[in-house]
Parts: C-alpha cells; structure tokens; sequence
C-alpha cells in the first residue's frame, strides 16, 4: 500500500513549526540483516496544537516517539534515514549530552503503561524533584516548590502527602497523573502522550483528556497524542496522522479526516470503531433455565494482620450479587476499575472462593477438584491480559492444545486437527501454530486465548476485558467472532468491560457495578437508553464520541479518591436494594 | 638452690611472644592436660619436685628434701621456707594436702587424678566416700607425709607432675569453677592478662623463690595463630617462638636458608609413633602376622615422607628415656620374609582389614605409607581418616579397630619414667573398654614383671629397675602388639634476640620453651 | 511492625528450639564418649563413672534434653566440658569478633559482588563481562585457605599494607574480610547480574532517562534500588555459608572469633560447647534472615507489613 | 466492518517473519562458548573415564623417584607432567582419577540437591497453606542448623564413603536453591498464566511441571552451576575434617584440602586441581548459560 500525503489541515498562518520530521526511517537489525520499522515519515508540530497519531498496533507510533526523544532500544533499533528539527539542530544526530538536556526540560514524554514508568521504590516527590533537578540548578527546597505546583496542575488531592507516597499507593489513574506531572513541570515545548488512557477506565479517561487539553492550551505546548481510540483522536487533535505497518497513511485535520478520509485504510478504521446508541439488546428468555445463577454471591478478601495472623479487614471486593445468564445470551458487568467485575468473573471460574450461591447449569459451584474439573470443560474464561495469560514458553499449537490434553479428549493427531481448524477459526493461519505468544501481536494474541477457550466447545465464556487494549479494527474482527460463535453454537457470554460503546454493541443485557454491588441492571437499551442511577449516567456521558463536533459536556474537574471496599471485620457495607422500574429494568433505591 | 642452673650471660628484663593456634584451655593445674597448657602451669605452679631445665633429671622442687621410708611408702617432704603464692600469702604443708585433695576429688573431673591412685586412701575418695586424702598428712607447716598403699618407684615422678602442683585454697574457692580461668600459684610467673581467643600474659613473680629467675620480665602468649603465619611472622621480627613449631609446609624452606635454619633447634622427645594391632581381632591375634606387618613397614620412608623430622623406631621407648634397650634392632624392613611369614600364618593371598588414623596432616599421609608397605605383602588396608574423637572411641572398643597409626594421639611422656610407656597403653589395665590400650594386649606374664618394676622403690636399685623395664618391653616386642614407627624429633625455631642454652628449647617436659630460664639479649 | 516482630520472633523461637533437639540428638548419637575424654587416658572406671554421674550423662536421652532445655531457658548453656568454663562466657568474650568479621565480609561482598555484578550486566556479552564471570567462578572456587595466605602473603608480608593477622583495628578486618567477601561476591555478582537486565529492560527505567537523568544518576538511583531487592534476601542465606568459611580465616588470620571455638570443640567433642555455638549460629542466621527481611520492608514499600 | 481473513494478513509485525525455528541442539551449536564449555565437560569425562589408558601411573603409587631425598615433591616437569604430591604420586594421574569423585560429587550429589531444593521449593511456593508453611518452616530449620556440623555428624554415625558424603551433601546443599526457588514459585503463582491454567481444569502436577518449573530453568541454571563448585570443595572439606572419601582415594577437592599449606612450597598441588574445579564449573556455566537463551523463545533469533 503506497504511503499518500494528503495536506494537513490549514495551520496558523507564519508560525514556525517547533518540532519538524523529515522522512524518517527506523530499522531493527535482524539475522536478515536490517528490517524497516518505520519508513518515510515526515510532519511538523506547532506551538498550541494536539496532533494525534492513530493507527493498527504494531504500526510505529510508539518507535517514532522514542526516535524524537532518542530513546530507542540500544543497539538494534536504530533511525536510518531522515531527519528531526528541533529549535534548528537534528536531534537524530545530536550527541547523548546534548540530548540529556533536552529530554525531559524541552521534550516531555508521557508513557504508555503507568504501571510501569515510575519507579517503585522511589516516593513520588523525589521522582519529580529529580527531574526538576536535573536541568535547573535550584535548590532542593525550591523544585519541591515547583513539584508541589505541577502536583496541583494535575489537580491530585492532597498534593503535600502524594509526595510522600509511593506509586504503588496510588490509582492507576493517580499514578498516570504523576507521570503527566513530571512531564509537565519543567514547561516543554514538546509534549509526547502515549496511549495515555488506554489502561484507564472511562471516568479517569475523561478527567486525564480535559486535564492534558487544559494544559496543553495553558502552557502553548505542542501535543503530539498516540492513541487507538478514534473517541479520544476526535475529542482531544487538531490534525491527524495515521499509520499502518510503518508508513503514514494519511495525515490531514481531525475535521477532514473524519468527514472526508482519502484512504480506504483510515475508512476501514473509521467504520470499525464502535460508537454508543448503535446496541440492540434483547430481553431474556426467562422460561429457559439459566446457565448461570448468582444469588447473594459474596467474595471478601481477608487482610490478615496481628501476632496470630487474625483478620482485621475485609475487602468486600464482591457484596450480595445477584442475576441469571441465559443460554445464548451476552450478559456484560461495567463499573469503574476496582468495583469488583473481575471478582465476580474469578469467582466464577473458581478462582476465589465465595459464599453464597453461584450455580451453573443449575449445579451449585463446589470447590473440589472433581466438580470444578467437569465445569472447566463447559465454562471457559479469556483473561483482561493475552500476553499475562499465556505460557510464554509454550508455542501457541501447544497452548490451544493443552485444555485437550488435560482432558483427555482426542488422540495427538485429532487434536492437532483441532488445533489448526480452531485458528482457522480465529482468523490465525497454521504456520502460526509452531510460534511462541510474544511473537505475535497483542490482538492475535487474544485470539489465540479465544481459540484455546473454544476447544473444548464450552457453554459460556467469560470475557474479562478482552478487547480493551486491542486496536479498534482488531477489536472489531474479534467481536465479529464472538458474535459469529453465539450465533453458531449458541454460546453464552459474561463480557467484562470498561468501553462503554462496547458494551452496547455486544451486550444482551448489562449491569453496573459500584463498590462490589449491582446498582442497575436491564437490556442494553434500557442501561444506555434510559439511565437512571445517578452513576450510571456518569459513565454513560464520560464515553468519549468519535465525533470531532460534539460539543463536549461541561464538567467539574475534581480528582476524587475512589470509596475503598475496604471495612473493619463485622461492618459489612449496606446492601442495596435493587427496584424494577419496568421490563426487568433495575435500578438501586437512593 | 638451683642457683647452679643460672646463666652467667643471662640478661634480665625484657618480653618474649609466643604463639599458638588453639586457644589455651584451662590454667587449672588438675585439668590441663595438652602440652601448650602443660608448660604454662609448669610456670605459673610448682609442685614438690620439679626437673632441672632442659633434661628429664628430677630435682626437688618446692619441697627442700624428702626421705622414703625403707619399704618405699613413706614419703616425708620438708618444704622450703618462705614461699610465696602470687597474692603474697606464704605456702604450707596445708596447701599441699589440700592440693592433693582436691585433684583426687572426683567433683574436680581431674584427667590426672588416676596417677595418685597409689596414694593411701585414694580409692575412698574417688568413690566419693570421703573428700580428704587418707594418705597425705600434714605433719608442721613445713612437713607432708604421703603415705603409699603400695610401693611406687615413680612415684617422686608423679609428684612433679602439674597435677601435684600446690595453689592456693582462697583462690580456688573464690574462683569456683572459673578456676581455670585464672591462676594462683607460686611459680616464676603470675598471669596478668587473659583475654580469651586472643592472648595471655605472663608477668614476672618478683617474689619468686628461685633468686634471679626469671629473667623476663613478660611472656606474651598470642592464641588462635596458624602455624604457617606464625612463622611468617617469625621471619618478620614479630614474634620470637612458634609455640606449634616449625610447620611441615614450611620446613624445607627454611632448612634451606641458612640464616632461618642457624636459628633452628633440634632436639629428641618422650614420643613415640606406632601402629596397633588389635589382638582381639583376627587375623591380628595371630603374633606371626603381628610380626609380618612389623616387618613390611618401611620406617626409613615414613620419616622421609615427614621430611626427616623423625627417626625411625625399634621399640616402644623412645632413645632417650631411661630404659631405652640399646642395640636392640627391632624388625628389621623386609617385605620378602614378611610375605613368607604371612603366608605360614596361612595369608598367603593376605587379607583386607582397616587403619585408623587422626585427621590431621601429617597422620593421613603417613597412613596411606603405611597402607602401601601393607600392599606389598598382600594387607589390603584401608584407611578410616577420622576426627581425634572418633579414633580413640573405636580404639577402646574390642572388635572396631584392627590397625590404628597413633600419630597425633601417641603418647608423650607425662614424666620421663619407663613405667609411663606401659600402664594405659600396653598394660592388662588399659585394655578394657574405653581403654586406652587400643592393641588389647593384655600378657599376665608381661603385667606382673611390670609390676615388680614398680615396687622397686630403692634407688640403688634403679638400674636393676630399668632393665627389667627394658626386659618388659623386649617381651612386648615378641609378642609385636605394636609397630614402633618413629620417635620424632623435636624442630623450633626462635627469634634472633633469644638467649638460653638449646635445651631449654626442646626442653622435654617444658614444651616448647622453658620460659622461667630463657632470656633475650637486646634489654639495656 | 510490632506484630511482624512478634510473629517473626515466635517463628525463630520454633526455630530454635529445632535446631537444639536435632543437634543434640545428632551429638548423642555421636560415636565417641565425651567422658572418656574428661577422664584422661589414666582414669579409672571408678572416676569415669563418676564423672558420668556428675554429668548427668547417665540418664536417658530425653532427660538430658529436657534439663539443657530448662537451663537453657534461664540463658545457662552449660560448662564446657574440657575447659570446664561456662560456655555463655567463652562464647561472649569471641562473639563480636565474628560478629565483626561477618559484617565485614558481607560489606565485603557486596560491594565487589554488586559491581562485578552491575558492570557485567551493563557490559553484557562483551570480553569484561566474560572476565568477571571467569573470575566470579574462581571465586566460588577457590580454597579460602590458599585465598586467605596468599592475601596475607602479598598485602601483609610483602607489601606490608596490613598487619599479618591479628584483631583490633580496621586494617586487621580488611582482609580476612575479603577473603570471605572473594567466595560471596561470585555468587552476588552471577545474581545481580541477571537482576539487572532485567531492571534494565524495564519502564520506569525508559522515563528515567527521558526525564534527561545522566546515565549513572539512572544506574545508581533507579536501577540499583530495584536490582538489589532480590539480592537484599542472600545476605540470611549468606551468613549460614559463611560459618563454614569463619573456621578457616579466623584461623589464617588469629581472628578470635567463634570459628576457632567451635573447631577446637567438634575435635575435642566438647558438647556444651558445639551446643552453644550451634545455637548462636543459628540465631546468627535467624537473626540474619529478619534483618533481610526488614531491610527488604525498607528497600521495597510495596511489600506490606502483615 | 472488516472481515477476518484480511486482518490476519495485515496483523503481522515485520519483526516475526522468520523462519521455523531451527532445533535446540542445532541452536546450541551455533554459539562458540557453549561449544566450549561442551568440550570441556567432554574432556572431563574422557579424562575420568579412561584416566588408565591416559597415564603410565597408578593413582595411588607413592614412587621412590617422586620425592627427593628431603621428601619434597616433585614440580611440574618431564617425568612428571604436573609434578607429584607429597607422597611421590603423580599429580596428573591424581587429578584424572580424582575427576571420577569430583564428577560424582559435583554433579550426583549436587544434582540431587537441586532436584530436592526445586522440588520442596516449587511445592511450598505453590501450596501456601499448611503443606508450604511446613516445607518452608522446615528450609528455615535447616538453613538455621550449621550444614558442617550436620555433615560432621551423619558422615560419623554412619561410616564415611563417597556414597555417603554425596548423600550427605545432597541433604545439607538444597536448602539455599530450596528458598530461592520458593520465592521465585510464589511470585509465578500468582502470575495470569497460572490462573488460566487453573480454569482449564489443569491439574496441580501438571502446573507445576509444565507451567511452573520451565520459568524456573534460568535460576536452576545459576544455581546448579556455582553448586558445582560449592560441593566440590563441601566433599573435601568433608574428607579433611575426616568424614569425607577416605585416602588414597583422589579427589579434586581433597587434593587441594591435603596440600592447601604447601602452596607456597609446592602450588602446583594446588593449582593445577582448583584450575580443574573452575573450568569444570565454568563449562556447565557457559553450558547453562547457552542453554538457557536457546530455551527461552523470547531470546530467539539472538544467537550470532
Ligand atoms: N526492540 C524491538 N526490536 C524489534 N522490533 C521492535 C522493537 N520494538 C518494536 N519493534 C517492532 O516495531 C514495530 C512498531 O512498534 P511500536 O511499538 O512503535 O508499535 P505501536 O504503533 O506503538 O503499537 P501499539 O499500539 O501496540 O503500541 C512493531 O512491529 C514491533 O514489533
Ligand atoms: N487478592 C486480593 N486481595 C485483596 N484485595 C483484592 C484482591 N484482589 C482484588 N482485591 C480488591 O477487590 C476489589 C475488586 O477488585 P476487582 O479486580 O474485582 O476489580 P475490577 O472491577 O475487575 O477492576 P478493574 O477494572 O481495574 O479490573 C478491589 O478493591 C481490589 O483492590
Ligand atoms: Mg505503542
Ligand atoms: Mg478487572
């Protein structure tokens, strides 16, 4: 597919872009000698202006970020051809000294995983105040003035003692706020955010956008935004820029590119994405014995503490659940991170224990080995996480095998068969068989955890935020298959999500947890259609559209500690009363 | 007044450091029982009789003179005047009984008390009967009466042992079981300080009644030192005698300098290495096949093997103790006849057995000689390298040890007396369980000639008794429950600046130095 | 904190009270006769029966475990039998000498295991890092006796940089010290290697530098304190292999410490004394472990106190 | 909405079209040091197992011309390659034969170890509950008992032998691998992959076996070889203190143990055997280390 230009959108008239690629190449040395990984790229960055890069995983945007702020992996990753302008010097040809003041002082960059860019055992005050440190000779006292002050930019509540705190003390979206922090204290010229709310649930996407939008206008800092998220690219660019497998497609005005794309990838792209109010949903088969049954299921995580090791705590991850999943129905769970979703999944799969009743197939859910054995084969689980949930030292013909193996099901060459006719199934071709997970893509990695979910042909699968990190198009080929399957085999879904448009598309029926219980549950269209717990709404409208023209709503901006399910040993939490408001549409009292 | 031992070129004053590897055990004279600690007591303590430096000549010591009666039971000791303990209280006849007591007691768990056990009365109180010595009778402050339940010829031996050395009532109460730990004699030196695992100090008794001793003025033990670096040390002007000697690994090295070997002192040693052979056990109750293995060994290569700093033994005394047979070859090495021996003895094809041996360097290497001598005649031997602990335990029992090599565990004289080759080790005594006699030989015959030996109390007669000690010991050799190895050979080495007659060095009962004579020559 | 203390003292206490039974039963079965020793080679039956009495060495295994356990508790570990001293006395006036020695090795250790460690990881595959992995296996290898001379051949004699051998000042620490720290530092340099690259190769790493941080201000602040955690839980094990090494170097060095002690003992079967320094061992080790493990609780806040 | 078949084509990333991968052995071929090491440990072998075709010595021969008349050993020379020992044997010979110990030694006995070290290991990491605290409480026990003294006293109940030291050995020597691997077992066990396992109806054997133990190779790896080293010289430390293999027997170890204090007068006794215990170790290092890179997909396609 030959790489077309089309002509950014009109830019300020006179103004010298800060920021300038010249027809940059990146390779990565092989046993085949060098193989390209970014080839002929070229745009400019203006003062004040968000330019977001959008593409298929896999596709460069991560690699030409670390090239501008030179930080590509030593020693095979390397720029081969091109140039990078900044302030009048070519950073591609700039020397590790040079580059050092640069990084961080004029060029900020914001990481993909928040998890993982800060430092563990660092409190995050010295985090910040060492990069103040670093390019400005001011006292101690004085960075920790300034740190105090960027802390507060990104609006964290109690900015004194997040210093103090350690990053695993902190929200992931917290945690995402700090590295923003530490990007912003020093006022760059350049700001460079990747997929900065991927790993985050809409609610903290939301205030993390309004937050890097409000900076970026504050401070006249140039953006350049790396996403998936064709929501966020309308919401938060200017101008665009898409890629595919190393080369730009098309880089035009964010206006432009979603009325008019040129290219017939950037279409594709625009088509696949899920947008809300497109659900269907449908009212249970309530004749049907379910295949699921949840009754007052309860999952509490004791902390232990003292000289005996007593519990003194409780996590009630999971309070008082209760609903049916049908056959051949997609029931989804929504709620923002921690309120338990994955609890419910676990404890499903026997991962945890819990009291009260679950029952599947009208069986109530034991813990012996025998039982959960023959449950195994007819209730399967893809986990948030492909590459965490696979063996990596196991080919992926061997990791779709091993369900069958441990069942006893078939001879080795009837599960070979297996094997290959699943990843035909999966959209995977046979070669792929004799490779090992983290040779493949993060979307044909899940497809490989849905292959191996169907081999033994279970009832239900639970989907545990299985697309999220996936990019829109391969999300979309792996909701085709799950939709394909239900129709086919009739099979069930519990579908874990935190993208609301998601859920709309695919889900029969929804419910929305807060704090480990269920504050409203009913079809699709009455969840998104008519929300009535104040909760739900906030969800609903956090969703960002990928519409460039939606005026966005106005909000409070206030960073808010997420309420802990955390109590002292016999308080349990207050128990909600669920209300039906009307064709099985319910809703907790207030 | 042992004014005839002084040195005219001898210089007072001045500190002497010797070192050690192990730590000093105890002080207390009724314990220790290990030839570093068995010099330093000999200096702290003295007892009724005593050596002259540098020989085995018995001299009296604390005591001015004795008599004995004429059935040689009565032993009457007039001690001298005027002596003094380290804390300045005068020394009598009381402390010597009570001495003699206490080392007797079995609460005090002496390893010596058995040496008194011809002592009237001594039978009561090992058996806890009694806790005074029926035997031993203060007649005045200046006089002790000892009296024998039997004649014993070494008796004034006996007495000159550390075990019989006089300390000081008060002290031994007021330390109690720590006694060990600190020391109240009236020796030619007083301890100063101790600090455990690291040094000892010997200060100079002012008040020493042997007028002019000793010349120095400290001696500084340094404990924990390995032999190889205390020798480094040595060349290195630090220390001024390696208490442990001069290490194998390093004998050629400064045998071959003749500025470090001018320095060195040779001298003979109460000391005898040999191999047992259980007479318990076959095929070793066989005296022929005793014989045979007598024969097969190769003494002249075992010593080479140590580097010659042994020779070669015929029998179980060592040349130097009194009633040594001269001119008595032994078995002469011949492996030719000691393979025919064997096989009339019916081993024609030999026979497997074991060989014990201590685990310190040299004893295993010497075993694997003594394994490949018994290769040659058809012995297949094969060697259990063991720790001290575990040899002497199998040694003392019946049917566990065929063969044990001494080497580390032999005995060395507790006093230079013919009699101390044979009780535990050789003798009917030794050999039961737990014994001492790991040959288990066992010759009534042998046993009551020994006997005889003993009660020859009159010194006119000590030549009389040596030979017949001899003849004990020529008997034993027929009957061959030993292979006499070697008789090592005593190599020190001191520093540039120490004065003293050789002898002192290789003194045989004051070992390695006798401190109370030696002196250094670069004090003003 | 209090009640981690707590538990952690408890389950040291079980601990202990373990290691006691299993060497005195090992002790008991031992096959030599302390009393034989005490008695000397001229006893009599009579004195060593004695002797056994006195001892209690008479009775029942059992009831000779009891009575050390009763004593034991009122902090009696008993008289050594040859040296007729109490033990807690021989073993207190050599202890902080061991003590010192092993906080010397272990500082001694570190510091070349880690750097060997960190320059091999940062040097990965080149000719150095093979030289350091070399020379990590002939430290693992090497008999800390020829170590030990040979240190105190070059630095002490010929150089004469320390003292040969001997106790009190710093100068007398270094190198028994690094003969001990030369076994370790093999095994920490292998582990912090491979523990580097991984911390290398992560995130937070990739911001460090992106913050515009000089290479050895990301090395020393960010790498480093992540890279040792796992290292930090060696230094329990490491003093348990190192009272191996204690009796040879205190001896090379007439270190006074409690290696010597317990070496004369085992030779001698000094049982109260191969007890006592067993058990101080052992609390050496115990102790050892929780304070890797607090320093572990330090050096990483995402471990929590339970 | 785009239909499956095309994405599968666009999905793949460049930096995985390669080849099928070729086979371990083949892998392991390719890199020079693993080569190395294989010839070494080769060597060692040759060396022990046909140690009386390779000599005109016996091992145990104290020969009157391998001392001089002063009883010192012969150095390295034209009769006596590596020189002799202090009983006038031939080093050489002593060093081959002594390599039969040593191998059994350094790789049964410290095999051993690491099997029961990874074993309790993995199944106390595993298990928590009441089975892990017990097996971990007991590697506590024994990690707090002096291994010396253990091995002192078992080597003397039962009477010494090189069978008896290699088990002796193998008991004390897996508490250290016990504890690392427990760590290492109970950080996986908490990994995704496991729980995945668990939903698929894995048994516990087979998590353990199939799932846990491959992530643990590299830490065995590391473990095993340094081991290699530390049982050797555990073995003659054994054999010096008496309850280790008896004289004459050769071993590495006790070679170096028996003549330690000459080594300034004779360091050839010295050398020559502790350059063997190095290089041996260090040929399963690189060995291992290879080894470990091949086994690791990830590593795949980094071999020069
Ligand atoms: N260190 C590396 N060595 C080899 N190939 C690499 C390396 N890092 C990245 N790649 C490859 O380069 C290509 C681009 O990677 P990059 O991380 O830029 O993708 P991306 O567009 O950011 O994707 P995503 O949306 O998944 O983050 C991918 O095919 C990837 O496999
Ligand atoms: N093993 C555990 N021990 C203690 N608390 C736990 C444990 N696992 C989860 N929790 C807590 O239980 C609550 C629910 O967690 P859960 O993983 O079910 O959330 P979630 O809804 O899936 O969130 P996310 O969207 O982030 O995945 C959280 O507060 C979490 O901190
Ligand atoms: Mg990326
Ligand atoms: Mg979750």
């Amino acid at each position: 597919m030959a790489a077309m230009q089309t002509s950014p959108a009109a830019q300020p008239a006179g103004a010298k872009p800060v920021l300038t690629v010249d027809g940059l190449s990146i390779s990565v040395r092989t046993e085949q000698g060098m193989m390209p990984l970014v080839q002929d790229l070229s745009f400019a960055l203006h003062k004040g202006r968000t330019l977001a890069i959008a593409g298929e995983s896999g596709s460069g945007k991560s690699l030409t970020s670390l090239a501008i702020m030179g930080l590509l992996p030593p020693p095979a990753v390397r720029v081969t051809g091109g140039a990078i302008n900044f302030d009048g010097q070519d950073l591609t040809k700039l020397a590790e000294g040079k580059l050092k003041q640069l990084r961080g002082n004029r060029i900020a960059m914001i990481f993909q995983e928040p998890m993982t860019a800060l430092n563990p055992v660092m409190r995050i005050g010295a985090q910040l105040i060492e990069a103040i440190r670093a390019h400005e000779d001011v006292s101690k006292a004085e960075a920790r003035k300034r740190a105090l002050e960027a802390v507060r930019a990104v609006r964290l509540t109690e900015p004194e003692r997040r210093l103090q705190q350690y990053p695993h003390e902190l929200s992931g979206g917290m945690r995402q706020r700090v590295v923003i922090a530490m990007a912003i204290a020093l006022r760059p010229d350049i700001l460079i955010a990747d997929e900065p709310t991927t790993a985050l649930d809409v609610t903290v996407q939301r205030e993390v956008l309004d937050l890097l939008r409000d900076l970026a206008r504050d401070m006249n800092t140039a953006l350049i935004l790396i996403t998936h998220d064709m929501g966020v690219v309308a919401e938060m660019a200017d101008d665009v820029l898409v890629m595919q497998r190393g080369r730009m497609v098309e880089h035009a005005s964010v206006r432009k590119l979603f009325s008019n794309p040129d290219q017939p990838y950037t279409r594709q792209l625009l088509a696949a994405v899920p947008r809300m109010g497109q659900g269907h949903g449908a009212h249970p088969d309530k004749d049907a014995e379910p295949l699921v049954s949840l009754r007052e299921a309860r999952v509490a995580y004791d902390l232990h503490g003292g000289l005996l090791g007593r519990v003194v705590q409780r996590v009630h991850a999971v309070e008082a659940v209760s609903f049916d999943i049908h056959p051949g129905e997609t029931f989804a769970l929504v709620g923002e991170s921690g309120c338990g979703k994955s609890t419910i999944a676990r404890a499903l799969a026997g991962l945890v224990p819990h009291s009260g009743e679950i029952r599947f197939q009208g069986k109530p859910l034991g813990n012996d080995a025998a039982t959960r054995k023959q449950i195994s084969r007819e209730l399967q689980m893809v986990f948030q996480d492909p590459m965490a949930a696979l063996n990596g030292r196991m080919t992926a013909g061997d990791l779709v095998r091993e369900p069958l193996v441990i069942h006893g099901v078939g001879t080795a060459a009837s599960r070979r068969e297996k094997a290959a006719a699943l990843f035909a199934r999966v959209g995977l071709g046979k070669d792929a068989l004799d490779r090992y997970p983290h040779e493949f893509s993060g979307g044909q990695r899940q497809r490989i955890c849905i292959a191996r979910a169907l081999a033994l042909d279970p009832k239900l699968i639970i989907a545990d935020e299985s697309v999220s990190a996936l990019d829109v198009s391969v999300q979309a080929t792996v909701l085709d298959l799950l939709a394909e399957l239900k129709r086919e085999m009739g099979m069930s879904y519990l579908f874990i999500s935190h993208d609301m448009a998601v859920v709309e598309n695919i889900a029969d029926r929804v419910a929305v947890m807060y704090l480990g219980q269920i504050v409203e549950m009913g079809t699709g269209a009455q969840v998104f259609g008519d929300p009535r717990h104040p909760y739900t709404q906030r969800l609903i409208e956090a969703v960002p559209h990928a519409d460039p023209d939606r005026v966005l709503p106005a909000r409070v901006l206030a960073a808010s500690d997420p309420p802990s399910p955390v109590r002292a040993v016999g308080d349990p939490p207050d128990i909600v009363t669920l209300d039906d408001v009307g064709g099985g549409h319910l809703v907790a009292r207030s | 007044d042992g004014h005839s031992d002084m040195d005219p070129n001898a210089k007072s004053g001045g500190n002497i450091t010797i070192t050690y590897k192990d730590d000093v055990a105890t002080l207390d004279p009724a314990i220790g029982y290990d030839w570093q600690n068995w010099s330093m007591i000999k200096s702290l303590y003295d007892g009724l009789m005593d050596y002259a430096p540098g020989t085995t000549d018995l001299r009296p010591g604390l005591a001015e003179s004795y008599e004995i009666s004429d059935d040689g039971k009565v032993f009457t000791f007039k001690l001298r005047e005027g002596v003094k303990f380290h804390n300045g209280r005068e020394m009598t006849a009381e402390d010597v009984k009570y001495s003699l007591d206490r080392v007797t007691n079995p609460k005090t768990q002496s390893p010596g008390a058995g040496f008194f056990a011809s002592i009237a009365g001594f039978d009561a109180i090992s058996n806890g009967e009694t806790e005074t010595l029926e035997g031993v009778k203060v007649i005045d402050p200046l006089t002790v009466e000892i009296t024998l339940s039997r004649p014993d010829a070494t008796f004034l031996h006996v007495m000159g042992l550390n075990f019989a050395a006089v300390v000081a009532k008060e002290a031994v109460e007021e330390a109690g079981a720590d006694f060990g730990k600190t020391a109240m004699g009236t020796g030619a030196f007083k301890l100063g300080e101790w600090t455990i695992g690291q040094r000892l100090v010997f200060e100079k008794n002012e008040d020493y009644w042997r007028e002019g001793l000793p010349y120095l003025d400290s001696v500084t033990f340094e404990v924990g030192q390995e032999p190889i670096v205390a020798l480094l040390r040595l060349q290195n002007g630090e220390v001024d005698v390696p208490g442990d000697g001069i290490p194998p690994a390093k004998f050629q090295e400064v045998m071959n300098d003749p500025e470090q070997a001018a320095r060195v002192v040779e001298g003979g040693q109460l000391h005898t290495g040999y191999i047992t052979l259980n007479t318990k056990m076959p095929p070793f109750d066989n005296a022929d096949v005793r014989r045979a293995v007598n024969m097969a060994i190769n003494k002249e290569r075992i010593t080479q093997v140590i580097n010659g700093r042994a020779v070669p033994a015929t029998q179980p005394l060592p040349p130097s103790m009194p009633g040594y047979t001269e001119g008595y070859e032994g078995y002469a090495y011949d492996p030719e006849q000691a393979k025919e021996m064997l096989a009339e003895a019916g081993f024609a094809d030999g026979f497997e057995t074991e060989l014990y041996v201590m685990n310190t360097d040299p004893n295993p290497r010497i075993a694997q000689a003594i394994q490949q001598d018994l290769s040659k005649i058809g012995i297949d031997a094969s060697i259990q390298s063991l720790a001290q602990a575990s040899v002497i335990a199998a040694g003392g029992e019946e049917d566990q040890a065929p063969m044990i090599w001494s080497g580390g565990m032999a005995w060395i004289a507790d006093f230079p007396d013919a009699s101390n080759f044979y009780g535990p080790i050789l003798g009917c005594a030794g050999a039961v369980q737990g014994g001492w006699n790991w040959s288990w030989y066992c010759n009534e015959e042998v046993d009551a000639m020994a006997t005889e030996a003993d009660s020859m109390t009159d010194p006119d007669a000590a030549e009389a008794r040596l030979q017949k000690w001899s003849d004990v010991y020529m008997k034993i050799m027929e009957d061959a429950p030993w292979v006499p190895v070697f008789n090592e050979q005593r190599y020190t080495m001191k520093s540039e600046r120490m004065g003293g007659a050789d002898a002192l060095y290789v003194d045989p009962v004051s070992i390695p130095v006798n401190y109370d004579y030696v002196y250094v020559n670069d004090v003003q | 904190m209090i009640n981690f203390l707590g538990r952690r003292l408890l389950q040291s206490a079980m601990i202990l009270l373990g290691v006691s039974f299993i060497t005195f039963a090992l002790l008991y079965l031992l096959p030599s006769d302390p009393v034989r020793q005490i008695a000397g080679r001229s006893a009599t039956a009579q004195t060593v029966a004695n002797i056994r009495e006195q001892l209690g060495l008479d009775q029942p295994f059992i009831v000779q475990y009891w009575r050390y356990l009763m004593d034991l508790l009122q902090f009696d570990l008993g008289r050594s039998y040859l040296q007729k001293t109490e033990v807690s006395a021989l073993i207190a006036a050599r202890l902080p000498a061991t003590l010192l020695l092993m906080v010397g090795a272990i500082s001694a250790e570190l510091v070349l295991g880690l750097g060997m460690g960190i320059i091999a990881a940062l040097r990965r595959g080149t000719t150095t890092d093979n030289t350091l992995m070399i020379a990590s296996f002939i430290g693992v290898s090497a008999p800390q006796f020829v170590v030990g001379l040979l240190l105190l051949y070059v630095f002490a004699v010929q150089l004469g940089w320390f003292p040969i051998g001997g106790y009190g000042t710093f100068g007398h620490l270094v190198l028994p010290a690094l003969t001990l720290g030369i076994l370790g530092s093999g095994w920490y340099s292998r582990m912090m290697r491979s523990s580097m690259i991984d911390v290398l190769r992560q995130d937070f790493i990739r911001t460090a530098h992106a913050k515009g941080l000089s290479r050895a201000r990301v090395l020393l602040r960010h790498a480093l304190p992540n890279a040792i955690l796992p290292v930090i839980a060696m230094i329990g094990i490491d003093i348990g292999i190192f009272m191996g090494g204690i009796v040879i170097v205190e001896s090379v060095f007439g270190w006074p410490g409690i290696g010597q002690l317990a070496w004369q003992a085992i030779q001698r079967v000094d049982i109260p004394i191969i007890m006592g320094v067993t058990l101080v061992s052992a609390c050496a080790i115990v102790l050892g472990n929780l304070v890797a493990d607090i320093a572990t609780l330090f050096a990483d806040p995402r471990i929590k106190v339970r | 909405m785009l239909k499956t078949k095309e994405i599968c084509v666009t999905a793949i990333e460049p930096a995985t079209l390669r080849s099928a991968a070729p086979s371990v052995w083949t892998r392991l071929r390719r890199r020079k040091l693993a080569l190395i090491g294989l010839a070494l440990i080769a060597l060692t072998f040759f060396g022990a197992i046909f140690a009386p075709w390779l000599t005109p010595y016996e091992p145990n021969d104290q020969m009157f011309d391998g001392l001089t008349l002063q009883g010192a050993p012969m150095p390295p020379g034209a009769q006596f390659p590596l020189g002799t020992d202090l009983l006038g044997r031939d080093l050489l010979t002593r060093i081959l034969y002594g390599a039969r110990t040593s191998l059994i030694i350094g790789l049964v006995a410290n095999g051993v170890a690491l099997v029961i070290g990874t074993l309790i290991g993995i199944t106390a990491g595993y298990f928590r509950g009441f089975i892990g605290s017990a097996l971990m409480r007991l590697t506590d026990l024994m990690m707090a008992f002096p291994a010396l003294l253990l091995a002192i006293c078992l080597a003397a109940i039962f009477q010494p032998s090189l069978w008896i030291v290699a088990l002796v050995i193998a008991t004390v020597n897996w508490v250290q691998t016990a504890r690392v691997i427990y760590t290492e077992t109970s950080s996986l066990s908490q990994r995704e992959f496991i729980a995945a396992e668990k939903t698929l109806g894995a048994g516990h054997l087979r998590i353990l076996f199939r799932h846990i133990l491959p992530h643990l190779v590299p830490m065995i790896i590391v473990w095993g070889t340094l081991g290699i080293s530390t049982t050797v010289l555990l073995e003659a430390t054994l054999s010096y203190l008496g309850v280790g293999v008896q004289p004459p027997t050769p071993s590495w170890g006790n070679i170096i143990f028996e003549n330690q204090t000459y080594f300034q007068a004779a360091p050839w006794l010295v050398f020559f055997p502790g350059l063997a215990i190095v290089i041996l170790a260090l040929a399963f290092n690189l060995v291992g280390d290879a080894l470990r890179d091949v086994l690791d997909p990830t590593q795949r396609g980094q071999d020069q």
